[in-house]
């Protein structure tokens, strides 16, 4: 039986059999190539999604496949970019899933010439007693006789390539905390 | 547009399929000027004289739009006696204070009015209003700037204008506009340039022709206008020119910004930003004893949707700190810090070199690339305490303490830098929820697909713990200092295993909701009682229903083509701005085919394609009763509804510190002399705070030492790489196709420095030596300016030394002055050497720069004078 | 076991097999089959933003191809390869496209010495981005997205030993990578020096028209990013009929390097399935001006083999009838 | 204004029932439709479309065909020994006939080890080795190297009966069979690979193709010639003479014609490495040839004279491979006759 299969699924016999004598079409189609299987067909969920690089706004589907991307291209639905992407929005898949990207802590002690790696929990302990201290030493009640009620001690820069809900949890925090050089990319 | 934005620029396809035709005006032939139909290269930072040159063509042709002009403009306004203007005081306003660097404003009012300043300024007002303050907070105040306050509009005027509807009154706008641009001849305008006469006459009635009742035409800029130090101006002198051509609020009309980062019209909305709060709603100044009420009385006109100002800061002040902001303590307006000046990022590196600012955080952002002089940036960060990056991969702002530019030179040991860094990696937007607003305000969300790996996280995540964890830490404090940070609402919902908030809770909190806690739906329902609370009254609104009206994505091809069901934009999901103005002063459209809203008299509403930027019911032949205020006190005829008096402005009498209305100014540094006036620079550019060693400045326009630095070198964006190319750089695919760092110069300049296609030059300015590698091609072209060539050397900035494709970076160039609106860098145009070969390494690379300050006679007083 | 069926009827003829005007489908064994689908690359409104290039590597995930800076105007590629399966073409030339102002002015350079053959010259050895010669004040700069032809007789699929490259029903010709030897035949063979192999894998790559997206009736990734919509994807037919008005309308404005490649079945390839609307002359795009597919050639070939072979027995005997003489 | 660009004057409207007009073309024209140079360009449009003359240019100087993968030795190895063993095969099967064991056996042997190491040859060369076997998988007509390698199949093996059969004396019907078949498959063999290489856009070796396969033939035949010169006696030689002798004439006849007719496209055979290989193999052929005719009676000339031979029908191959390379590597050979065969259609 195994035999009688593999000899008709030989593409020599296709070829006398299939209508494709010269052996340039179907006969010659291979089985990777009968099952083909995109994708963006495949995928488990489509993710509906804006694409992170310039303010144009394109929409993006994101294709979702066993929790991983596993695409990234337009949304032909949005009226902004009716589907298509530049070269930038083009590489949104390799850049949220490429090889460049860091997951992990990395420490740089004072002093120090290499990274070291640190769990992230501890950098936000680390990072939240530099944050107190740091404001109470820059901390200034008043300025040239009137109230400032604020620090200097530290500074902020970035929100333009952020979503607008983590911009004002910035902006809420660190003004909270007494802040006033939050700054970002419009500047710049 | 081709190269930045090319998904965008389909649309000009689009226009160009239907018989638009596009003007390019740039200093280089790019991908955009490949398929315009004419493109016109003129000298960097000489956009001023170009356009005021169109402005006086258009005027003394009689080629704008009068009745536009006269019903919508303050062109009719009256101006007081004591208004000077350039022409005659050769190149400076009335108002200057030469020791100070800046303008006082009272010289450029209305006649029998007080106009305040707009948004971002009336605290300079301050004294005048509620009294004290002294010169010097004064000056505080005025050099913060605040111009990102224009960004809803806002104006403050009491009394009534007197307007000469015939436009003949010497001292009306129109007619101080006429002799202000008389000057800006078409010869003048090729003189400074570079461009041809009658290059420039057809670009004039090309825009001509296609503006006026039938027809609009509309412009496209990008940081090619903002990165200047007249950048704001820049901007103002198309606003004039689209103001007289009745271009605006009109459809196919307007003045595009075409921004690069995904949010970075959300990131000034809802401001990372010193010198705002959500909804360009002013950071309050230190004044003595100021409470809300006065900061109120300074800050907010009386007229026009601005007048409820109160309402949106007590609705602001509410969703920070909850129930302990009550109307007995001011709704804690005392918790918010003071400004006592300029605190923006250039500034925030003179604190850091200066040891007063020790922690740093950078938050998808790479100013060791993107920044300024990054030099300057980088030494600031060696001479931090602490430094947090955030970013996907190991950006150059997160290693210069191991492989930057002064270890390679030996200039600075990373054993003697004591900043601690750390780097965490950040979630990217297919990990998190959340909203960007694109260059055309609208909001569109993007859903999370997956969970982020390893310790990547939201920034959302990260802002929230790290809040969380402060709180914690400070519980038990009764120091007064932590107060704000005790009492600020923060509980948000958290997700998953990540305990990641909920991103939609925080729109909701954004959006607002009312003393039930039901969602708001317009920003007209916010009071001033303390009844709501609203995080960016402007986009109140767009969680109306408790639906994310962000997240709406009904196909483009199921609605119109304003496509008012896809996404949510600001205000009240109004695509196109002031759209009142696209119907003339009856309603009635200008044109059966220029029709985008409407009065319609049988329903006594406005109607029409895209949601009405006026009040729904106000009839055209509303005329407000004495002492309406508010958006009741504007007329049916007004439609710039967030100016106080509902009119478009040709003359800015108050708002901007460098002057009402735009004069060309040589930049900061410029191998040419001024034609048009004595005054060589913008007067009151900011450049004092940032005077330092390494940030000296060139000798211009015919000074000795001028010639040592005799091109103009511009940077730029490529459509290959974004920005500082930390979203870029890192791709193979993207690295590839722009692997290197290259200049861009002319076959002339080639044969001049004996530059070697496809080898390498040395561009040398006061700051610094880079390299390039050399493209040599006809699309720079050299200029005739002032009877003299001029060559540029163009600059692609997106390279740094980490990543798959590496190079200098351009910003290395740059120096630190700055427009005095907005504190933005004159990046687009420096005066420059190039030189072939490759730069000098190690110490040897400053010895050239100081040998060309040297030759060029440069001291810390060069290039600073008024 | 059914019996071997070799019905004649349901042969396709041979006629068409290897010139000429014919349906590639149904000379591959599809007697039912999908319109014939293909691009047409209108390079008059490409604004070489190298969208598709980028775009076609995401979802081939094909390797990156080189960090090298060419001087090569803004193309940096280089041409089509086993891992640039689109390339964008930038040329640089002083020639007007039709009423455009390009605003440049070199008047006092002469460039023809700077560029020996025009924009034929090796950026190596240019003083400038190499330009085409001539009148100073002119200038365009073309771009172009090119990408495999998909040839009504394509060549590397008829060389072909082991059947990998192969006609799919949409009539394009793609390589099967579970079938590829590496035998290198189609990379020679190609007239448009399209197909070739990957270095450090050994087999052979190109552009498949995105044959799985198609499968599912998607469009390829290229043509679904391109901004402008210079890349054009649809029925071969449709797109022929809309390149001909693309013409039509460019020669009436004035256009008057417009042309087609690749549209004509009676070319030597028997038209492109991927053909494109250019602004000058195909060599300067770096396409070969008249290519014909080698196999047309192949009866002849094959008489001339035979010939020689008789020859070489002819010279055998004729070798043993003298041999008794000469030794 | 002209008549054309009143009509481009934008058609689209924003009317109060929505866009009217939107599309009057699918795509935009570009640069058509400025005032200031649209009277230069209205002249052109006159009459029907003309494409001015251009001289030779091309895309940076790149090549226009992707350049031969195939590598040295491999090869040229492969095309030297598939003719080397077609004719040493018909050799074999002569010295059969006319009962020269010393010739069959050397032929014969040569014939099997020719083939076998021009099959690793082409193995070796292959991107995945291990796939070799995918070259039976179909059987295709328009492909040379298919239709070689079913050909191969059948002839290698059918060589080394005849060898092992010739060398052992055993099973002589066998080998007599396997001998007759392989000098049936055998011109076959030493003819296709003109075929494999001039089917192909390589302008060097298709536009040769017709003379290539006598090249090729003759080039075998006098290889096949000089391996007997090399290693049979003299009593037994006289065929191999012979054969190198009409090989030699052969070749380089058909070479000097394929020259000739092909023009400038046969630059390479004379320039760089291939020219320099293919010289060197009409030196070696010319010696050999020499020393074939004048040294009959001399045992160590005639061996020298066929391994010159050899040398020279592998000097030629390489040759061959060489300048085909260097042709695809040039844009001007696959541009300029394609523009002088646009010109002569005209």
């Amino acid at each position: 039986m195994r035999v009688r299969t593999w000899i008709e699924g030989w593409p020599v016999v296709r070829q006398l059999t299939d209508g494709d004598p010269l052996g340039r079409g179907a006969a010659a189609k291979s089985k990777h190539s009968a099952h083909l299987d995109p994708r963006t067909a495949s995928a488990d969920k489509v993710v509906k999604s804006v694409c992170p690089f310039c303010a144009v706004g394109c929409g993006q589907n994101v294709y979702v496949k066993n929790d991983k991307v596993v695409h990234i291209e337009g949304d032909p639905d949005s009226p902004v970019s009716r589907g298509r992407l530049c070269p930038r929005g083009s590489s949104t898949l390799q850049l949220t899933t490429g090889s460049s990207r860091e997951y992990r802590v990395l420490y740089r002690r004072p002093h120090g010439t290499d990274w070291e790696q640190l769990p992230l929990d501890q950098a936000m302990n680390m990072i939240a007693d530099r944050m107190i201290k740091t404001r109470r030493e820059g901390w200034q009640w008043e300025v040239d006789g009137k109230r400032t009620r604020r620090t200097t001690g530290f500074a902020s820069l970035g929100g333009a390539t952020l979503d607008n809900e983590e911009n004002y949890l910035i902006k809420k925090l660190f003004t909270a905390l007494g802040a006033v050089q939050i700054e970002n990319q419009a500047r710049i | 547009m081709a190269e930045c934005h090319p998904v965008g620029f389909q649309w000009v396809m689009e226009a160009k399929a239907r018989g638009a035709k596009v003007i390019h005006v740039d200093p280089r032939f790019t991908r955009t000027s490949a398929l315009a139909d004419i493109h016109v290269p003129l000298r960097a930072g000489t956009d001023i004289a170009f356009l005021g040159g169109i402005i006086n063509y258009v005027l003394t042709n009689d080629k704008y739009f009068r009745e536009y002009v006269v019903a919508y403009t303050n062109a009719g306004t009256i101006l007081i006696e004591d208004y000077r203007d350039t022409e005659d005081l050769d190149g400076v306003f009335s108002g200057l204070d030469v020791d100070q660097r800046s303008y006082d404003f009272h010289t450029w009012q209305y006649e029998g009015m007080e106009v305040q300043a707009a948004s971002g300024h009336r605290d300079l007002e301050y004294q005048d209003k509620a009294g004290g303050g002294n010169g010097r907070s004064r000056r505080s105040v005025h050099h913060s700037g605040r111009g990102e306050a224009h960004g809803s509009g806002g104006v403050a005027i009491t009394g009534v204008p007197q307007v000469d509807p015939t436009l003949q009154h010497p001292r009306c706008v129109f007619q101080v506009l006429k002799r202000h641009y008389a000057r800006y001849t078409p010869e003048m305008v090729s003189d400074i340039c570079g461009v041809s006469v009658d290059t420039f006459l057809q670009v004039c009635k090309l825009l001509a022709e296609n503006s006026g009742r039938e027809r609009t035409s509309s412009f496209v800029y990008s940081v090619g206008w903002t990165q200047h130090t007249v950048g704001v101006q820049y901007i103002r002198t198309a606003a004039v020119l689209q103001q007289l051509l009745g271009n605006i609020g009109r459809p196919g009309g307007g003045i595009m910004a075409l921004r690069g980062h995904a949010s970075i019209q959300g990131s000034t909305d809802i401001p990372t930003l010193y010198n705002l709060l959500p909804g360009y709603i002013p950071m309050p100044h230190a004044h003595s004893n100021e409470d809300l009420d006065s900061f109120i009385e300074a800050e907010s006109p009386k007229k026009g949707y601005w007048a409820q100002m109160r309402a949106y800061t007590v609705s602001l002040l509410k969703s920070w700190w909850g129930p302990a902001a009550t109307p007995d303590n001011d709704f804690c307006f005392d918790y918010l810090p003071r400004l006592t000046g300029n605190h923006s990022t250039y500034e925030t590196v003179m604190a850091q070199l200066a040891g007063e600012c020790k922690g740093y955080f950078l938050l998808g952002e790479n100013p060791a690339v993107g920044s300024a002089n990054a030099k300057m940036q980088r030494l600031g960060m060696a001479n931090l305490e602490w430094l947090v990056v955030r970013d996907f991969s190991l950006i150059e702002s997160a290693t210069w303490w191991k492989d930057g530019p002064e270890i390679e030179s030996g200039e600075l040991r990373p054993e003697d830098i004591g900043t601690e860094v750390f780097f965490l990696p950040a979630a990217a937007h297919t990990e998190k929820d959340g909203s960007f607003t694109n260059t055309q305000r609208m909001l569109q969300w993007h859903h999370q697909a997956v969970e982020p790996c390893g310790d990547a996280r939201s920034d959302l995540w990260f802002t929230f713990h790290l809040g969380r964890k402060i709180r914690e830490k400070l519980a038990a404090s009764t120091d007064e200092m932590d107060r704000p940070i005790l009492d600020l609402t923060w509980d948000y919902p958290t997700k998953g295993s990540l305990a990641e908030p909920e991103a939609e809770a925080v729109l909701a909190e954004i959006n607002g909701w009312d003393a039930e806690g039901s969602p708001l739906s317009s920003y007209e329902q916010l009071k001033e009682d303390g009844s709501t609370a609203c995080g960016c009254w402007i986009y109140c609104g767009v969680y109306s229903n408790a639906i994310n009206q962000a997240a709406r994505r009904k196909p483009a091809a199921q609605q119109d083509w304003i496509a008012k069901e896809w996404g949510w934009a600001w205000p009240a999901n109004r695509r196109i701005l002031y759209n009142r103005a696209s119907a003339d002063p009856d309603g009635k459209p200008w044109s059966a085919r220029k029709a985008l809203v409407w009065w319609d008299e049988d329903k006594a509403k406005w109607t029409g394609h895209d949601i009405p930027d006026f009040t729904a019911t106000k009839s055209p032949h509303y005329r407000p009763p004495p002492g309406a205020t508010g958006a009741a006190a504007l007329a049916g005829v007004d439609p710039f509804v967030m100016q106080a008096d509902g009119k478009s402005w040709l003359f800015v009498p108050a708002g901007l510190t460098d002057g009402p209305l735009p004069a060309h100014y040589e930049p900061q540094e410029s191998p040419v002399p001024n034609l048009l006036y004595r005054q060589q620079r913008n007067p009151v550019r900011q450049i004092t705070a940032m005077v330092h060693p390494h940030d000296r400045f060139e000798p211009s326009g015919g000074e000795p030492g001028t010639e040592v630095f005799p091109y103009v070198c511009s940077t730029y964006r490529i459509a290959e790489h974004h920005t500082a190319g930390g979203m870029s750089r890192f791709s193979p695919y993207l690295a590839e196709l722009a692997p290197e760092f290259f200049c861009e110069v002319s076959p002339e300049l080639a044969t001049e420095r004996r530059l070697e296609h496809a080898g390498w030059a040395t561009i040398i300015t006061a700051r610094a030596a880079i390299e390039a590698r050399v493209m040599v091609t006809e699309r720079m072209t050299p200029m005739t300016v002032a009877g003299k060539r001029l060559h540029h050397v163009g600059l692609p900035y997106h390279w740094g030394h980490s990543g798959l494709a590496t190079g200098d970076p351009a910003n290395e160039l740059a120096h630190l002055s700055l427009d005095p609106n907005v504190h933005i860098q004159e990046v687009k145009v420096l005066a420059c050497d190039i030189q072939p070969g490759r730069r000098p390494r190690g110490r040897a690379r400053d010895a050239l720069v100081e040998e060309y300050q040297r030759r060029a006679g440069i001291t810390e007083r060069t290039g600073t004078e008024v | 076991m059914a019996p071997v069926d070799i019905t004649i009827g349901r042969r396709p003829s041979l006629d068409g097999a290897l010139l000429g005007d014919t349906d590639p489908a149904t000379q591959g064994g599809y007697p039912d089959h999908p319109p014939r689908m293909g691009f047409f690359t209108d390079t008059s409104v490409c604004i070489g933003c190298k969208a598709c290039e980028v775009a076609c590597k995401e979802w081939n995930a094909i390797p990156e191809d080189g960090l090298l800076f060419t001087g090569m105007s803004m193309d940096n590629s280089q041409g089509l390869g086993a891992d640039t399966w689109r390339h964008v073409a930038f040329i640089e030339q002083r020639k007007p496209i039709a009423a455009q102002d390009p605003g440049v002015a070199h008047e006092g350079v002469d460039v023809t010495p700077l560029a020996r053959q025009g924009s034929g010259t090796a950026a190596g050895q240019a003083a400038v981005t190499p330009t085409t010669p001539g009148d100073a004040g002119e200038f365009r700069w073309l771009m172009a997205s090119d990408v495999c032809k998909h040839c009504t007789h394509a060549a590397c699929l008829d060389v072909c030993p082991t059947g990998s490259l192969f006609r799919t029903e949409f009539g394009t010709v793609v390589v099967q990578e579970d079938i590829c030897n590496g035998c290198g035949y189609c990379i020679p063979a190609c007239p448009y020096g399209v197909i070739d192999q990957r270095e450090g894998d050994g087999r052979a790559w190109k552009c498949t028209l995105c044959y799985d997206r198609l499968s599912v009736g998607q469009e390829p990734a290229c043509a679904k990013s391109c901004p402008t919509n210079s890349i054009q994807f649809g029925p071969l037919d449709e797109l022929r009929e809309r390149a001909d008005a693309r013409l039509a309308r460019l020669h009436e404005a004035g256009v008057i390097d417009a042309r087609l490649y690749g549209r004509d079945p009676h070319d030597g390839v028997g038209g492109d399935g991927a053909f494109f609307l250019l602004l000058d002359e195909p060599e300067v795009y770096g396409l070969p001006p008249d290519p014909v597919v080698t196999t047309r050639d192949l009866p002849s070939m094959a008489k001339h083999v035979a010939a020689a072979a008789a020859t070489l027995i002819g010279g055998a005997l004729a070798a043993f009838a003298v041999g008794r003489w000469v030794s | 204004m002209t008549e054309f660009q009143q009509a481009r004057r934008s058609s689209s409207d924003v009317t109060k029932d929505g866009l009217r007009g939107q599309r009057p073309d699918r795509d935009a024209l570009t640069g058509v439709a400025t005032g200031k140079r649209a009277k230069l360009r209205a002249r052109q449009r006159d009459g029907a479309p003309t494409v001015p003359e251009v001289t030779f240019t091309s895309y940076y100087n790149l090549p226009v065909i992707n350049s031969p993968v195939w590598s040295s030795p491999d090869i040229p190895g492969y095309l030297f020994l598939g003719g080397l063993a077609g004719a040493a095969s018909l050799l074999g099967a002569g010295a059969q006939v006319t009962r020269r064991p010393a010739l069959g056996r050397v032929s014969k042997a040569g014939a099997f080890a020719a083939g076998v190491l021009s099959l690793v040859g082409l193995v070796h060369d292959l991107g995945r080795p291990a796939r070799f076997l995918h070259m039976l998988r179909v059987f295709k007509v328009t492909s040379p190297m298919s239709v070689g390698s079913w050909l191969l199949s059948g002839y290698v093996p059918l060589t080394g009966i005849a060898a092992a059969s010739s060398l052992s004396g055993r099973a002589p019907k066998v080998g007599a069979a396997a001998t007759a078949a392989s000098a049936l498959l055998g011109p076959a063999v030493a003819s296709y690979t003109a075929a494999l290489i001039s089917d192909t856009a390589v302008p060097a070796w298709h536009d040769g193709y017709p003379e290539m396969p006598f090249v090729f033939v003759g080039s075998g035949a006098a290889a096949a010639g000089g391996l007997g010169l090399l290693a049979v006696p003299l009593t037994q030689s006289g065929p191999a003479r012979a054969m190198a002798v009409f090989g030699v004439g052969t070749e380089l006849a058909s070479f000097e014609r394929m020259k000739r007719r092909i023009g400038m496209t046969a630059e390479p055979y004379s320039e760089g490495r291939g020219g320099a290989y293919v010289r060197a193999g009409k030196v070696l052929s010319l010696f050999g040839l020499a020393g074939a005719v004048l040294g009959r009676g001399n045992r160590v000339v005639t061996a020298l004279s066929g391994a010159a031979l050899l040398a020279s029908s592998a000097a030629t191959r390489w040759g061959i491979f060489h300048a085909g390379v260097q042709s695809a590597n040039d844009p001007k050979y696959t541009i300029i006759p394609q523009r002088e065969r646009i010109k002569g259609r005209r």
